[in-house]
């Protein structure tokens, strides 16, 4: 155990180091005003530390390590607030395709995607208010030899995927398809998010993939997908416990040397007792997550996964929400200012609050998830 | 021109709602931030032709002369259509500065010009590192033959960018204390020494600036009123204009995007939701009787009290809990930038979450208007 | 409008004067401590003054004032929280009696309520969990000349009634009944309430009245009972505001004068700023109750008064049972023991705000009557 | 007699919660107020005799000597069950207090009496107008030949009606400052000018009392450790019971009569308190988990540091919350005193929400501990 904590320690330690010497504010603000979500350049220097092939099995050239690895990871990035879509790709999609039972093919993407090579995203979700990967109208067709896939899907990030991993409909059950960006028939239409993200909202129209673009076979598709939307969650989570300490840090900083009326802000009770009450909110962001990896075995069943996601991604959001509300509000007039650093903390927070369900649903989906197990038990 | 003080006030409602519904531009209606000088010049020039720059300012320098009442009803219409706001530092706060303690060469110099919109004025009053307390305000006025050489900085100085002027405070005694030895002055912003610096905020719209003061020499014929006196003066402006910081007219609005996002996503039927709104939707009635009531007593003529600050603090609360409502009901919409279609409309939740977001902080924070209540209210030791 | 707004003030200073005199406080202290929930010796002085028939109209004796008057009257009374249930009687049982149909029998019970010598008490609810009025399993039946009545109510209060206006079902529709409480085939459980009052449950077996006990015919019953209770709701709210004031001036005076750390508590900012958001939630209060008595007219619709009364007794309900909360709070340990004069007022606030539909309740309602308004105008 | 310290962790808590189901009396278990010791008299003198008093003093005192994982578990297992409180300061407090600073005379005269039951101890810390604030202690203790003459008054003082002895903080240096010239002295309730009159609580019920003492007259030998180094042992003795003040027990003791109410009338399908109890069900839930995280340190040995504080406020705070959901949830059986049966159980919302009164006030504030932890986590200056 402690073996394990040290090495923990010393991942997190690598990324911090990265981020000294990154500046990363200054990097996202620049890229953002050419348009551009995150670099090219920065990704690779991501999969050279290994960061993106964490949860990529050894023989497809990853670390072979486990969902804590990547929770430390993206609690550190989130700390040091990068624009690249860490948590989407190196972990959503790798965990999706983890769990595809199409080895080969899966296999080969994930080895390109730990090498930095490839950048791939899953297009799952078909309506913004839908978040069950059930909903699939995308349909799968056999022409021939070939499969052609028909249908929408929509807020697919990052929207510079080079390969889509595309969830469709099939007569026994759904499917994931690797098509790649430039596919014919392939249309893409991106949207900009509040974080300066962007997302696809993809058009397939008459797409045709050959067999080994098969990377889930019809009916093991969702599965896949509910494992990945879990993990995703969880991971989501991190980097939200990240960003937000770091705004706690930023707005204690700002109250223990601003003054008004001569004094440092944070000699006014209300103010320092506000203080207090985020100091709580990320500590019960860590709870949830600790509870989480106290609790998680490799082989843990999918439902017991989903609840924890469930819980650690509702408080995770909820929490973090909070904090940067009140970190703008604390700042004063100058959070509200484009070049104050807690917006720009802030509007990552909105973006993943937001992203594979909010804190309200997910507290409704953990209430159904335990009222399930509960029955079950009882 | 039309006798407007001699329509009952009831008429004169109609008669404004109707001529605001026939002319005012559609486009510029209800705007999701603050509009610039230029977008909204066209009509504001308009009006100024037809007499109507200042509606509050006695007949005599050029006003309108409205009672209280009706400028209340004037404003209560023009917030019901949406109409923007122009940059009226001028007839809102210098106009009346200059009408109370102005020269009769003040008044020559300057009131025809903010009357024709020849001269756009913005506000110096706050500064770096002051926050909301202007008792350490830094920037000095140094007496040199004619002038006053001025010195310091201002910031979240509204529309500065647009404006040709500037009324400012400055410190003409450094031995006084506090809110003593302060100083009113007019700035023509042309002047040597002046910089302007726009201020992005976080929804990426240039509203506030940055003022720099180097070696500005300001004509001692620019000082209002008497040397030391400009703290007086400043809090004497502060006339009704502090009923419209607690408007119901901000979660009003809000109230109602959120409705229309709500009837097009099916959330009335959903208890959960019900449930935030209609506590929100009592919220906002009851703050919007609460405004009615303090109108009352500009009506009646009575000055505000310091309770007028519950209603800041009441309303711009309340606009925030519908704008995270809004948001958290926008689901995985909630992260997409700009409106977004729903039903027949078009809503963008994230504007009202960043609109709702300075409103707890600009004139005077919540957290300075608690500490108001309870010391003059109160009465807390 | 100057003189409406003098006779109220005057109205108001009789209630503080009564107040002054009686010593609410210790009076109810002992009462309680013998089990008994009000003093029908206050009750003749109540009625008295006048304060009993202020809703009923002149020729029956009362003072025939408007339901302004006497929300003026139940604030006072709130302020002194004063446990004699004068809304409950001379509010609620008052307002469905004048809304009845069958005048004589309707007026000699408010002239006998008005002047004290009966207590009369509407006895419509069955089931606790159900507030609407037409819920009604209770019969009355045809036996000869005679009516029966069959069934059961709740909670009706006060328990110390001398005459129950009981709902009954018939083929016509409901109907109301006075029933005297030694009435041969009722029986009578008392239960108490947190605030020291009691309410009854009733049994009705084979219950014989007459037909001039018949207060409202078939069918006029269930309007009675609708005017009723969304005035008594009116007033409730009204009474809530009064002992919310009164324990805001306590909770100040004790932040004011209490010491800690050798200053008072009030210098404490956070527990200052807490003062403030108690100030505001009371002048909410003020602000709905006000917009009621501004809108309401003499022959205000029913729908109206409802939709009114919905939002003033969810405001007031919501804003007491805060200020209570805090109040204790505030106060720190001595707000806990029972001798401090905020538990006491606390208790009659949770009493009151959870009778007649608490605020969650009443804001649903509210929701659903301006839907319908909003829906009847589209 | 059995070693326990010797059972692997799980046996021991198997042992401990087999023992509890068979042998605690049912209508003892989860009492909704504080016992008063003749009621639980009986349990407690069979576990005397058992030696099962005091679990965590060390053997050689005559306590079980349990590790600090047992006696976390044995704690839990208590809880798990609701076992009823005995008054319980002479083991908690005066026995460790007399362990580490007594005299052998003290611990031979008092800890047997503890470890029997014949002595019932309470504390003397809370004063009259002190509040949370110890520093503004009053009572006096002046020394007079053998003997200290002490002269003050103590408040909510737990069941010192049923107390035989009261361990008390008094000023012995009257020139010292603040927490200095504070003396910890052993008090027989039996001694003249010592009168206690219990208060009654908003519920109630008699859990505390005012203790007067006049002229009492306590032994110099009942001096604890040296004079005027009270507040340093007082402060030395908080231990890791300051845990139990963030236990996450009574939260989910009363969210589970929530549950009950709510099964009962059908409210899991209403999607208004569905959202509302998913909430508070995830408040608890993250309560627990951080509850374990200090155990976890407690049973590393370590001591628990300022940021236990926050579990304590966060604890307190969702137990108020649900509280407030299960009187709202009860709608007019919220006005109604006594436990109301919902489908075949019975449940008393009022008695959580009274409950939950107190629970934010004592063991120090939750003002108190938002100070300590603005100081002494967030070091804000």
């Amino acid at each position: 155990m402690n073996d394990s904590a040290d090495e923990l320690r010393m991942l997190a330690d690598s990324v911090v180091q990265f981020a000294r010497n990154d500046d990363t504010l200054t990097r996202t603000r620049a890229l953002h005003k050419g348009g551009a979500a995150f670099s090219r350049e920065t990704w690779s220097t991501l999969a050279d530390a290994g960061w993106l092939g964490i949860l990529v099995p050894e023989d497809s050239g990853g670390l072979g390590l486990g969902l804590r690895e990547m929770a430390v990871v993206a609690e550190e990035l989130g700390r040091a607030r990068i624009p690249e879509p860490v948590v989407a790709v190196a972990g959503f999609t790798a965990s999706v395709l983890s769990a595809c039972d199409r080895k080969a093919a899966a296999s080969e993407l994930l080895s390109e995607l730990a090498s930095g090579a490839t950048i791939a995203a899953v297009a799952w979700q078909e309506d913004p208010t839908d978040l069950d990967p059930a909903t699939t109208h995308c349909r799968a067709t056999h022409e021939g030899n070939a499969i052609v896939l028909n249908g929408s899907k929509c807020l697919v990030l990052p929207a510079e995927a080079d390969v889509f991993l595309v969830s469709s409909e099939t007569d026994e059950g759904v499917a994931l398809y690797s098509v790649p960006s430039d596919a014919p028939g392939l249309a893409l239409e991106r949207r900009q998010q509040v974080d300066g993200s962007w997302v696809a909202d993809l058009r397939l129209d008459n797409v045709s993939v050959s067999a080994d673009q098969m990377l889930a076979s019809p009916g093991q598709g969702l599965p896949a997908l509910e494992r990945g939307l879990a993990r995703a969650a969880l991971l989501a989570g991190a980097e939200l416990t990240g960003l937000a300490h770091r705004l706690l840090g930023m707005t204690n900083d700002y109250l223990a040397t601003r003054k008004q009326f001569g004094q440092p802000l944070s000699s006014f009770q209300a103010l320092r007792h506000r203080a207090v009450d985020l100091y709580i909110q990320h500590e019960l962001m860590q709870a949830s997550l600790r509870h989480a990896f106290r609790t998680l075995r490799p082989d843990s069943p999918l439902a017991l996964e989903q609840r924890l996601a469930a819980r650690v991604k509702a408080r995770t959001s909820d929490a973090a929400m909070r904090i940067g509300r009140e970190s703008v509000q604390l700042h004063g007039a100058i959070g509200f200012t484009e070049e104050a650093d807690v917006g720009i903390h802030l509007k990552r927070i909105m973006a993943l609050s937001a992203w594979l369900g909010n804190a309200a649903w997910q507290r409704r989906r953990h209430f159904e998830l335990s009222r399930n197990t509960q029955q079950e038990v009882a | 021109m039309k006798d407007w003080n001699a329509l009952p006030d009831d008429q004169f409602r109609v008669d404004i709602r109707a001529f605001l519904e026939a002319n005012y531009p559609e486009h510029l209606r209800y705007p999701s931030r603050r509009m610039r000088w230029h977008e909204v010049k066209e009509w504001y020039l308009l009006r100024a032709e037809q007499g109507w720059t200042a509606p509050g300012w006695p007949k005599e320098y050029g006003g309108v002369g409205l009672s209280p009442t009706k400028q209340l009803i004037y404003i209560e219409e023009l917030e019901r259509w949406g109409v923007a706001r122009a940059p009226d530092q001028g007839v809102i706060m210098v106009g009346h500065l200059l009408i109370k303690y102005g020269t009769d060469a003040q008044k020559k110099e300057f009131l025809p010009k903010i009357l024709s919109w020849e001269h756009i004025w913005c506000q110096g009053y706050s500064e770096p590192n002051a926050g909301s307390d202007l008792a350490s305000l830094r920037t000095q006025a140094v007496e040199d033959g004619d002038d006053y050489v001025v010195n310091g900085q201002k910031t979240w100085t509204t529309l500065a960018q647009d404006a040709t002027h500037m009324f400012l405070l400055a410190r003409t005694d450094q031995q006084a204390k506090k809110q003593a030895g302060i100083s009113f002055l007019l700035v023509d912003l042309d002047t040597p020494g002046v910089t302007i610096r726009p201020i992005r905020n976080i929804a990426g719209h240039e509203e506030f600036c940055e003022v720099f003061l180097e070696d500005v020499r300001v004509p001692k014929r620019n000082l209002v009123g008497a040397p030391n006196e400009g703290w007086t003066m400043a809090k004497a402006l502060l006339g009704f204009e502090r009923l419209f910081l607690g408007s119901p007219k901000l979660a009003q609005n809000a109230l109602g995007r959120l409705r229309t996002l709500a009837e097009a996503r099916g959330l009335f039927s959903d208890q959960g939701f019900v449930d935030q709104f209609a506590r929100l939707e009592l919220d906002v009635a009851d703050l919007g009787e609460a405004y009615e009531s303090f109108a009352d007593q500009v009506r009646a003529g009575q000055p505000l009290g310091a309770d007028i600050s519950w209603l800041k603090v009441w309303g711009t609360e309340t606009f925030d809990r519908i704008a995270a409502l809004a948001v958290q009901s926008a689901e995985s919409y909630g992260a997409l930038a700009g409106p977004q279609r729903y039903g027949d409309t078009d809503v963008d939740a994230l504007v009202l979450y960043f609109d709702a977001l300075p409103a707890t902080i600009y004139g005077g924070t919540n957290e300075i208007q608690r500490n108001i209540l309870s010391k003059q209210v109160l009465q807390l030791p």
